[in-house]
């Protein structure tokens, strides 16, 4: 019986293809526009206005605090009831994106904040500007902190991908749930999905310990 | 029913990538909104107490799991031996790596393979656990790995062993170290602990489920359980700056 | 030389009735003192006396509650003053180096230059290489800050501050995390520095180094200024009790 | 201008469908989407002369999706129950169900009635009829609700985490042939009997109408009949897909 | 007191022929040395020239190559040995103090007695005010490290050492990081330790301290042993070339 499914869920290949395929682009797109606008919002935060810093930070909780199923149906649903109308994919693509970026700003934060404060009075005493101080000195120091929970998170996102489905977009794990509609067998069905993960994910999770290593290394940081 | 259709501007751009126009897109119907019932929100209250109840002891115990797994685990990975920190490395990425779906169903449908026909609701504490664990271990790790080298030597020099200098002197300093990480850990166990309605776990997600599923209100359902998930994310957050504080007692850095 | 506050302003730096407080405490009480152009001022004091609280305030990485305090001519605190621009007239050389990790010692010397002083890279790094030269580390100019040993490390930062070309430098217990040997390779450089004629304010314990180039040794204790005058009447014949006490111990041995 | 007038002008009839696994909707083995249901909605289009596009949700989406206009109508093997009638317009009952007990073909469970036992545990599906019919039927048992579709409740009740499943016979009929002859006893008496039927929205009265007269015209024609023989009274479907 | 080291092996810390390598780097080479019980032996030379690994080695918190290391009787890397018990009785105050953050100066204190030690709280805290009013630091009791000045955070680590009553007693480099003011306060309490008897070891380059209390003065250069005798023998008359460069640039300024 289990011959008989597994030459059944062959032929399902191109469907598990095209699943994993949405799975990547979704990802990818939405992990590098997160990055770029949570890093923005990261120095947002840290900027010294307390405003902006206040209305990052109960952005960022209402994010982090509630589930993102919940946020990709306001995205998806209730938006158009208020004129703003997106197909699936770009819903999808917001959604992550607003949650990648939430998350990253509260690594950014935590590198930033991480900076010894003298780095910032040495570039200070030397009259760099604001926007100086944050390129030369503080951001390229607090990469060291940031980079390794940063690709951590990417890893997280990926998985988190899975809900798009709610909205209609076929990912991998929704073409698991198809599947396994012809092929009853969960452990089998989401075993295979697992491994389609595994293979998109662990490259990045052995990067994050390089990462993690080479930054520990290059600081003379000793292990226990 | 329908509102005439009157123009509205969108916020954001059209559509990145396909334009599909339909005059009905126009219409500011809010059929969602507009009818939004709170009164049957208050009729399903009890069923989503029901449900907060449930995620919350569940998520209880499950962290409580997360962190017995998670300190063995950053046990068997800090030490020097490669019989210990091979297996736990693999666990920590293998588990990372792959979606808590699939360990879900790993241990749902693989453990009555092998004989254990366990209550959904053992399942899902373990996956949970199992699952948290590993993500907990690298935390703590981490947190061990902060504290300073002559911590640990000044612990060595005055001859504690090894648990004496973990439970005295590591432990108490990592743990502050690893409290925001764990809050958000908690964070998402709570939000992860839906997935358990798969396996027929009713908890507070499912309630929402239920109110668009009979109902057929799903802004109803999705909003209040949204608005329950914040709630619990808040006490976590208050939780977690409470514990700060008592871990913070001391002033915030020593000055060695 | 003089060793008592002008009183025309003609000082490159004066304080006039600045004090400080951090909450409750009144870290610098009252304090008036003029450093004029190309004077060597050494500070001295117990600890927590406010001696690094005086001379952070200078360059604004202190704000002071009353009192003026003006700087080249520029008064601190009036929204007409640039802070930026005027720090990059001075120069700051912390107790802890703060060389910043991920740059090497070239870097860390042409950082500012080039993104401040807008001075092309090429040429940037020419001088910084002199100034490196200068400081004894002519081949080291590649090595990253944790390469380096603390009295290196220290010259980095002097040449830091140099390579900006100030007319001021300030530093804070430049020798103090050091050991014996490298107390004396960074007090070389400082040496060497003062007498090209830099105005320069030193908060140091080290009285050789006072001694040498100081043409006035200024006393604090407790947020104020307790004593002020040339090396010699300060270490031959003290006027307070306090310094003298303070004098005794760390000579004693 | 009325849903049908816009259909018309966009050339396109968007049909939110539910994969909920063989009879009424599934994905093939080469990946095309298709089942009773999906074949009804594509008469549907073709009788209007327009094309169909489906748009495939998972429960948590169906209804908001309808709702929120992004499909003109939803194609999915439901029961219109009144509650849930006031916020959905349902067609007429185009077939009549209901729902059945299975278990496994071994177990100790032989006939409905054995499954009253205090504490036996019943799978039924989530926000499913069978749900409700399950728990007037069975007052006494432990009913477990599961996600995820028919074929994960009999893959539940033959791994023994469940011993008696309630769904849809048809449901059951289609997805039980996914094992071995004979691996599951399906009682012969229904629980209930259930209507299925579309949904449209009480906005597009004209679509609703149009659709009514659909289902008169297919059933008068025997069109309807073909389709539910094919899938659902027989397991016809399963050498072709 | 002897300066060579005894045959016999009845020295407390004993030091036969030992060699260490980090990597490639010879930090320790064919060290000899025999420590006398109540002796005080002070050990200085270049940065970088194995001064802390020497004694780092006596307590086990780095291990040798090969050579003997004998402490208290007992052979280190022997299976034998007990090493979490040896430590006990061998103290070690740390350059950088290393006091536990999270714990009160009295918790500091108190710790290892009671947990490794086992003596009952109520007694072990009452020892420990009293080390710590030994040491001037009554009022100190329940401050923390962070509320502590440098010095007086160093003679908590002092206290703690001696809280263990150890047989020997450690010190790596415990005054370089003090100010002044600062260092003669932690002298005077090394200073005191001594006069009871207490077999030390302590890196350092006080040399009035060394004057004052030291049996034996060690000067090592990369890795060796280079020189060694009484404090009067190596100030007034160093015997290397190495060790007079090294005493000219430390007694210069
Ligand atoms: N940011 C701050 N907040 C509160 N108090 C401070 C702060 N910075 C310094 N102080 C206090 O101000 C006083 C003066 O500090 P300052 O650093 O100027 O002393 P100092 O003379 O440089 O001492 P040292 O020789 O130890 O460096 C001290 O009592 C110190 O505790
Ligand atoms: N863990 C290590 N790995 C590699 N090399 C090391 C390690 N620890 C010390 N060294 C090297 O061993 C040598 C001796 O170091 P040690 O700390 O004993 O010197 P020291 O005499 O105490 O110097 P200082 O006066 O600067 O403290 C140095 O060259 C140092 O770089
Ligand atoms: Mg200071
Ligand atoms: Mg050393």
């Amino acid at each position: 019986m289990i011959w008989q499914q597994l030459q059944s869920l062959a032929g399902s290949y191109p469907l598990a293809l095209r699943g994993l395929g949405m799975t990547v682009v979704l990802s990818l797109i939405s992990l590098v526009l997160g990055t770029l606008l949570g890093f923005g919002l990261g120095i947002l935060r840290t900027g010294g206005n307390r405003l902006i810093s206040a209305a990052i930070g109960a952005w960022v909780d209402l994010i982090r605090g509630t589930p993102f199923l919940v946020q990709i149906f306001l995205i998806f649903f209730i938006l158009p009831e208020f004129g703003i109308e997106l197909d699936a994919f770009t819903a999808g693509i917001i959604a992550l994106t607003n949650l990648a970026a939430c998350f990253i700003c509260e690594i950014v934060v935590a590198g930033i904040r991480s900076v010894p404060t003298g780095q910032v009075e040495a570039a200070l005493a030397s009259g760099l500007s604001r926007w100086q101080r944050m390129r030369q000195v503080v951001l390229p120091q607090a990469m060291r902190i940031v980079l390794p929970p940063l690709v951590g998170q990417y890893v997280l996102l990926i998985k988190d991908s899975s809900v798009v489905s709610a909205i209609g977009l076929t990912d991998l794990t929704r073409v698991g749930w198809l599947v396994v509609q012809r092929v009853p067998n969960g452990l089998l069905v989401f075993f295979l999905v697992g491994v389609g993960y595994f293979i998109v994910c662990y490259p990045l999770i052995m990067l994050a310990r390089r990462l993690e290593r080479r930054m520990g290394a290059a600081h003379g940081e000793v292990q226990l | 029913m329908a509102v005439p259709a009157t123009h509205c501007c969108s916020l954001l751009p059209y559509s990145l990538f396909t334009i599909r126009q339909s005059p009905s897109l126009f219409i500011t119907a809010r059929p969602m909104l507009e009818n939004f019932s709170f009164r049957t929100i208050v009729e399903y209250l009890p069923l989503f107490g029901q449900g907060l109840v449930t995620t919350v002891w569940l998520s209880a115990l499950s962290f409580a799991g997360a962190l017995a797994v998670g300190i063995v685990l950053a046990a068997m990975n800090l030490q020097r031996g490669r019989l210990f920190r091979v297996p736990a490395k693999a666990y920590i990425d293998a588990v990372r790596a792959t979606p808590l779906l699939a360990q879900l169903y790993f241990l749902y449908f693989g453990l009555p393979r092998l004989g254990f026909v366990l209550p959904e609701l053992v399942v899902g504490i373990l996956a949970l656990s199992l699952n948290s664990g590993a993500y907990v271990a690298e935390i703590i790790r981490a947190g061990i790995l902060s504290i300073p080298r002559g911590q640990v030597e000044a612990g060595v020099a005055s001859g504690m062993t090894y648990v004496q200098r973990m439970r005295f002197v590591i432990l108490p300093q990592a743990f502050k170290v690893t409290i925001p990480p764990l809050l958000g850990q908690a964070i998402v166990l709570v939000k992860d602990s839906a997935l358990l309605s798969l396996i027929s776990v009713s908890e507070l997600t499912r309630a929402g489920q239920l109110l668009a599923s009979d109902r057929f209100m799903p802004a109803e359902g999705f909003i209040t359980i949204a608005a329950f998930y914040l709630l619990l994310y808040y006490g976590l957050k208050g939780l977690a700056a409470l514990s700060g504080r008592w871990f913070g007692l001391q002033p915030a850095r020593s000055s060695t | 030389m003089t060793s008592s506050p002008s009183k025309n302003g003609t000082g490159m730096i004066e304080f006039r009735g600045v004090n400080k407080w951090f909450g409750a405490l009144n870290v610098l009480r009252d304090i008036t003192l003029s450093v004029e152009p190309r004077e060597v001022v050494v500070v001295c004091g117990p600890s927590g006396s406010g001696k690094s609280t005086l001379i952070r305030c200078i360059n604004g990485l202190e704000t002071i509650k009353d009192g003026d305090l003006v700087v080249d001519g520029q008064r601190l605190g009036d929204p007409a003053t640039n802070m930026t621009r005027l720090r990059t007239e001075i120069g700051f050389v912390f107790q802890s180096f703060n060389l910043y990790p991920h740059k090497t010692a070239l870097e860390n010397v042409t950082l500012a230059p080039i993104h401040v002083r807008k001075i092309p890279r090429t040429e940037a790094e020419q001088a910084g290489r002199e100034l490196l030269a200068k400081v004894g580390l002519a081949d080291k100019v590649d090595a990253y800050p944790a390469q380096l040993s603390g009295g290196q490390q220290q010259r980095v930062a002097i040449a830091r501050c140099l390579g900006m070309r100030p007319k001021i430098m300030l530093f804070d217990e430049p020798t103090s995390a050091l050991d014996p040997e490298m107390i004396s390779e960074v007090l070389d450089v400082m040496v060497a520095v003062a007498e090209e004629g830099m105005t320069m304010m030193v908060v140091t314990h080290e009285m050789g180094f006072a001694r040498k180039v100081a043409q006035r040794v200024v006393f604090m204790d407790a947020g104020a200024i307790v004593e002020s005058g040339t090396p010699d009447e300060f270490f031959s014949d003290p006027k307070t009790d306090r310094s003298r006490a303070f004098l005794s111990r760390i000579l004693r041995h | 201008a009325g849903t049908l007038d816009d259909i018309t002008k966009r050339g396109e009839l968007r049909v939110a469908v539910q994969t909920q696994g063989p009879p009424f909707s599934l994905v093939g083995a080469n990946g095309e989407r298709t089942g009773s249901s999906v074949e009804l909605a594509e008469l549907m289009a073709k009788e209007m002369g327009v094309k169909i596009t489906f748009l495939d949700f998972d429960w948590d989406g169906l209804i908001p999706a309808l709702l929120s206009g992004k499909a003109d109508l939803l194609v999915a093997d439901m029961t219109p129950t009144l509650a849930r009638g006031m916020k959905v317009a349902f067609t007429k009952p185009y077939m009549y169900t209901g729902s059945t007990v299975f278990t496994k073909a071994d177990s100790k469970f032989k006939t409905t009635e054995d499954c009253k036992a205090k504490g036996t545990k019943i799978a039924v599906l989530l926000g499913a009829t069978g749900e409700k019919e399950a728990k007037t039927a069975f007052p006494d048992a432990d009913i477990k609700s599961y996600k995820g579709g028919g074929p994960l409740l009999l893959d539940a009740i033959n791994n023994g985490q469940a011993d008696c499943g309630v769904n849809d016979v048809s449901a059951v009929k289609g997805q039980s042939t996914a094992y071995p002859a004979g691996s599951f006893t399906i009682m012969p008496d229904l629980l209930s009997k259930e209507p299925l039927a579309f949904a449209t929205r009480y906005d597009e009265p004209d679509l609703l109408v149009w659709m009514n007269l659909f289902l008169d015209q297919v059933s008068v024609d025997g069109r309807l009949q073909k389709n539910l023989d094919y899938w659902v009274n027989s397991d016809a479907w399963k050498k072709d897909h």
